[in-house]
């Protein structure tokens, strides 16, 4: 059920008469206003307290409790600084790529998950929509570095289109081994068959222990999607040491927070989208969080689904934050690629793993009629 | 269904006119001093002399070209695959006809990757004088 | 304007412009990219009557459910894809060999 | 007046508008950036119209993979800032007036005809059947699209090799030739 649904349910009770295209627009504004962009915020600061405890120094701690409002401070500045385009730069393509490469970010979110009740929207391509508008993200990377007439940026910025570009393979073959074992595109549909497995239930677990290609798959994915957000061993484009910090070298002010908040919110969406395509989206190991009941209702509203979605919604972004953390650590961990180890790694040894991971997978699918190790365990010990 | 696509489409939107609108509003905000240094390209202080359209050699290409060819082939496997639970549920034959088929054509690209590593094209070689080198390495390696 | 979305002769007009404007650049356009981009217009023009025949006038083709304008459109893309990738090596051979990929100046049958 | 007319409206506006300017824009460069506007116009009236599985298709390999190529093919091949200056409308005359010929005949021929039995569209996900359809009647078909697809791609990328790797290649095959 989308949020625009659940929204216009909550308007039926209170009888207000709000056509239905608000509530569409409402919960892209909750998902993007109040979801993404302070999640990608706090990330900023998430990164620079993670990198402090790396290096045994306290990091931000001036603004607010602990820090914790440095992000918000960093976005005013950011916010009024002079934003200075230079003279041949070419405006109206300099102007329209940051809309490109936000569309392209936000856009996805979307299609993500974040319970079994509440989803963007749930519709019937959602891995494949989310991979359409990853594919935006490249041309607005190439459109500013190319606008901005700085041989630096212009560099860094052909680095990371085909950076980018050749990652998208590796991911998506990775993504087409999940749909292989389940069957379907639509994300709920591929987190509801990662139940924990029951005797009548359609779950087999989650898919990273689905079977061992899947398991190789998810790390084929991670490496892709650090890839493909320009993450550290793979962070080419934005090189500071080489490239003066790439193709956002011309970028000033408000317009470079634009760009570091899409890195961001890639970050989080591609942790999002791994955590639910492998790491079974809200569901827990052992235990069904969808049948759990709670007997107190309001009048007479049950309250056991309300409580089972934010149980749910706990779950999930727990896994977006282990996932984001280790994002975060591979960054003062891992020394930077060349660019002909990044793109051997890509074309060598990527692409020929996943190739051979999926036809495994599909065997595997097709010779255990598409049941996970679990569930065999369990047919071979007699559990169901 | 048109009602998902609504969804989607005006997360969309939104996303696309919120870097317009944020800038706009910063305008009254931001200070504006253009001044002449301020308003050339960064070029770590010296003047900058050329127009930054360089061109580059072409292994750039050689990559948009197989990243096209490999994401069509994404692209197509997408609708097969899918079927690919529901085939073995309906029965083996049918699954079968699913399973050679997607991978009849994984193959054959495959064979296309093959080609492309042999012939040295996705190698990330700098430019002519790396080749001419990375190529003699390659036969010292092979003697 | 009501019912514009159902209204057929409305994408068939509408591929029809897309097809003028791609044709215009074909003929009309000096650099080869020039040439590619208005023939990528006129394929996508084709592309958008397939789906809309398939989509508003269905029980017409014998078991249309086969989706058949869908299919056709999607190898359309996809022939497209692999013409691009053509195109760009040509580009990339003759601007090698010329300095300029101007249709008018690449005259020379020689290689 | 439904939100999907005036959608598919925008999307009319927009696609004509951009096919215009790719077509007769001077700057190469914005006849490209233009291009991205009429493919993501078709691509939005294939959601209008149902057909969810081809407008993701169609941003994905038109928009993320035809675009860039010719966008790096632009980058490579002109200095685009060099010539301002428009290219002589005069190239434009034939073609323009040959493009109104066809336009005007087949317009009058589509409205001419009754749509009379148009139907209504019935919105179901359309990528099941489509790969039902690619693995049914079309099967042929989608190897042999296969097999021109590894051509194209080993073709574009011989034509497309350095000339001094083709030297390299050619000693090689005379080499092993005279052993």
């Amino acid at each position: 059920m989308s949020l625009a649904e659940f929204l216009s349910g909550l308007n039926q009770l209170l009888g207000t008469g709000i056509p239905m295209a608000i509530f569409s627009v409402l919960s892209a504004v909750i998902v993007i206003l109040l979801f993404a962009m302070p999640v990608g915020g706090f990330c900023t600061y998430l990164e620079r307290k993670v990198a402090a405890d790396f290096q045994e120094r306290i990091g931000p701690n001036r603004v607010g409790p602990l820090g914790l409002l440095q992000f918000f401070a960093d976005g005013i500045k950011m916010f009024l600084k002079e934003d200075s385009i230079s003279k041949n730069a070419d405006r109206w393509i300099y102007n329209f790529a940051p809309s490109l490469v936000l569309a392209g970010s936000f856009g996805a979110f979307a299609v993500i998950p974040f319970s079994a009740y509440i989803i963007g929207t749930d519709l019937d391509i959602g891995v494949f929509y989310a991979m359409a508008l990853g594919s935006l993200v490249s041309l607005g990377v190439l459109l500013g570095a190319w606008s901005s007439d700085n041989k630096w940026s212009l560099i860094g910025g052909m680095r990371g289109a085909a950076q980018i570009v050749s990652y998208e393979i590796p991911l998506g073959l990775a993504v087409l081994s999940v749909i292989t074992i389940s069957g379907s595109m639509s994300m709920h549909q591929l987190v509801a068959q990662q139940a924990w497995p029951s005797p009548g239930g359609v779950g087999h677990f989650w898919n990273v222990f689905h079977n061992p290609f899947m398991f190789v798959n998810f790390f084929i994915y991670f490496t892709a999607a650090l890839a493909e957000c320009n993450r550290t061993p793979f962070d080419l484009p934005e090189a500071e040491s080489e490239l003066v910090s790439g193709f956002n070298t011309e970028f000033s002010g408000m317009r470079f927070g634009l760009y570091a908040l899409s890195e961001f919110a890639d970050v989080i969406l591609f942790a999002c989208i791994a955590s639910a395509i492998f790491l079974g989206g809200w569901h827990v190991p052992f235990f069904d969080l969808q049948s759990l009941n709670i007997g107190l209702s309001v009048g007479e509203l049950d309250l056991s689904p309300l409580v089972q979605s934010v149980l749910m919604i706990g779950v999930f972004l727990f896994k977006v934050a282990v996932l984001v953390f280790v994002v975060m650590w591979l960054r003062w961990t891992l020394p930077r690629l060349r660019v002909d180890q990044l793109m051997n790694l890509c074309w060598k040894y990527l692409i020929p793993i996943s190739f051979f991971n999926l036809i495994g997978a599909a065997v595997w699918t097709w010779a255990f009629e598409g049941r996970s190790i679990l569930q065999l365990l369990g047919q071979v010990l007699g559990v169901y | 269904m048109l009602q998902e696509f609504g969804n989607a489409l005006s997360f969309v939107v939104l996303a696309a006119i919120l870097p317009p609108v944020i800038l706009f509003i910063g305008k009254f905000f931001r200070p504006s001093f253009p001044h002449e240094g301020k308003l050339t390209t960064y070029e770590c202080g010296e003047l900058p002399e050329g127009s930054a359209y360089v061109m580059f050699n072409n292994r750039f290409y050689l990559v948009a070209i197989v990243f096209l060819v490999f994401d069509v082939e994404i692209a197509l496997l997408f609708p097969v695959l899918l079927l690919f639970r529901e085939a073995i549920d309906i029965g083996g034959s049918v699954a079968f006809q699913v399973f050679a088929l997607a991978f009849a054509f994984l193959g054959v690209l495959f064979v296309g990757l093959v080609y492309e590593w042999k012939t040295g094209d996705i190698d990330w070689v700098r430019d002519a004088a790396d080749r001419r080198q990375h190529l003699e390495s390659q036969e010292k390696a092979a003697l | 304007m009501a019912g514009l979305a159902t209204n057929l002769p409305a994408y068939l007009i509408f591929s029809l412009v897309l097809f003028s404007f791609g044709l215009v650049a074909a003929l009309g356009r000096r650099s080869a990219i020039g040439i590619f981009m208005g023939v990528e217009l006129m394929l996508n023009a084709a592309a958008v009557n397939f789906v809309a025949f398939q989509v508003l006038r269905k029980g017409v083709i014998a078991n249309d459910s086969w989706l058949h304008g869908h299919i056709f459109s999607l190898f359309i893309i996809i022939l497209a894809a692999i013409e691009a990738a053509v195109a760009l090596a040509i580009v990339l051979r003759t601007f090698g060999s010329r300095q300029t990929i101007d249709a008018d100046r690449a005259d020379e049958l020689r290689g | 007046m439904t939100l999907v007319d005036l959608f598919v409206a925008f999307c009319f506006v927009l696609g004509a508008v951009a096919a215009f300017f790719t077509a007769f824009h001077p700057n190469i460069l914005y006849g490209a950036i233009s291009l991205i506007g009429s493919l993501v116009a078709v691509a939005g009236i294939y959601g209008a119209l149902g057909a969810d599985f081809l407008a993701a298709a169609q941003l994905i390999i038109y928009v993320g993979g035809i675009l860039i190529v010719i966008l790096f093919a632009v980058m490579m091949s002109e200095d685009i800032y060099k010539r301002r200056f428009f290219e002589g409308a005069r190239k434009y005359i034939f073609p323009a007036i040959a493009a109104g010929v066809i336009f005007a005949g087949l317009a009058r021929i589509t409205l001419g005809a009754d749509w009379s039995d148009v139907t209504k569209p019935d919105f179901e996900p359309t990528a099941r059947a489509m790969g039902w359809a690619l693995v049914g009647p079309y099967a042929l078909v989608f190897q042999y699209v296969v097999v021109v697809l590894l051509s194209g791609l080993i073709g574009a990328v011989i034509i497309a090799r350095p000339a001094v790797k083709m030297k390299q290649l050619d000693e090689e095959i005379t080499k092993s030739g005279e052993e």
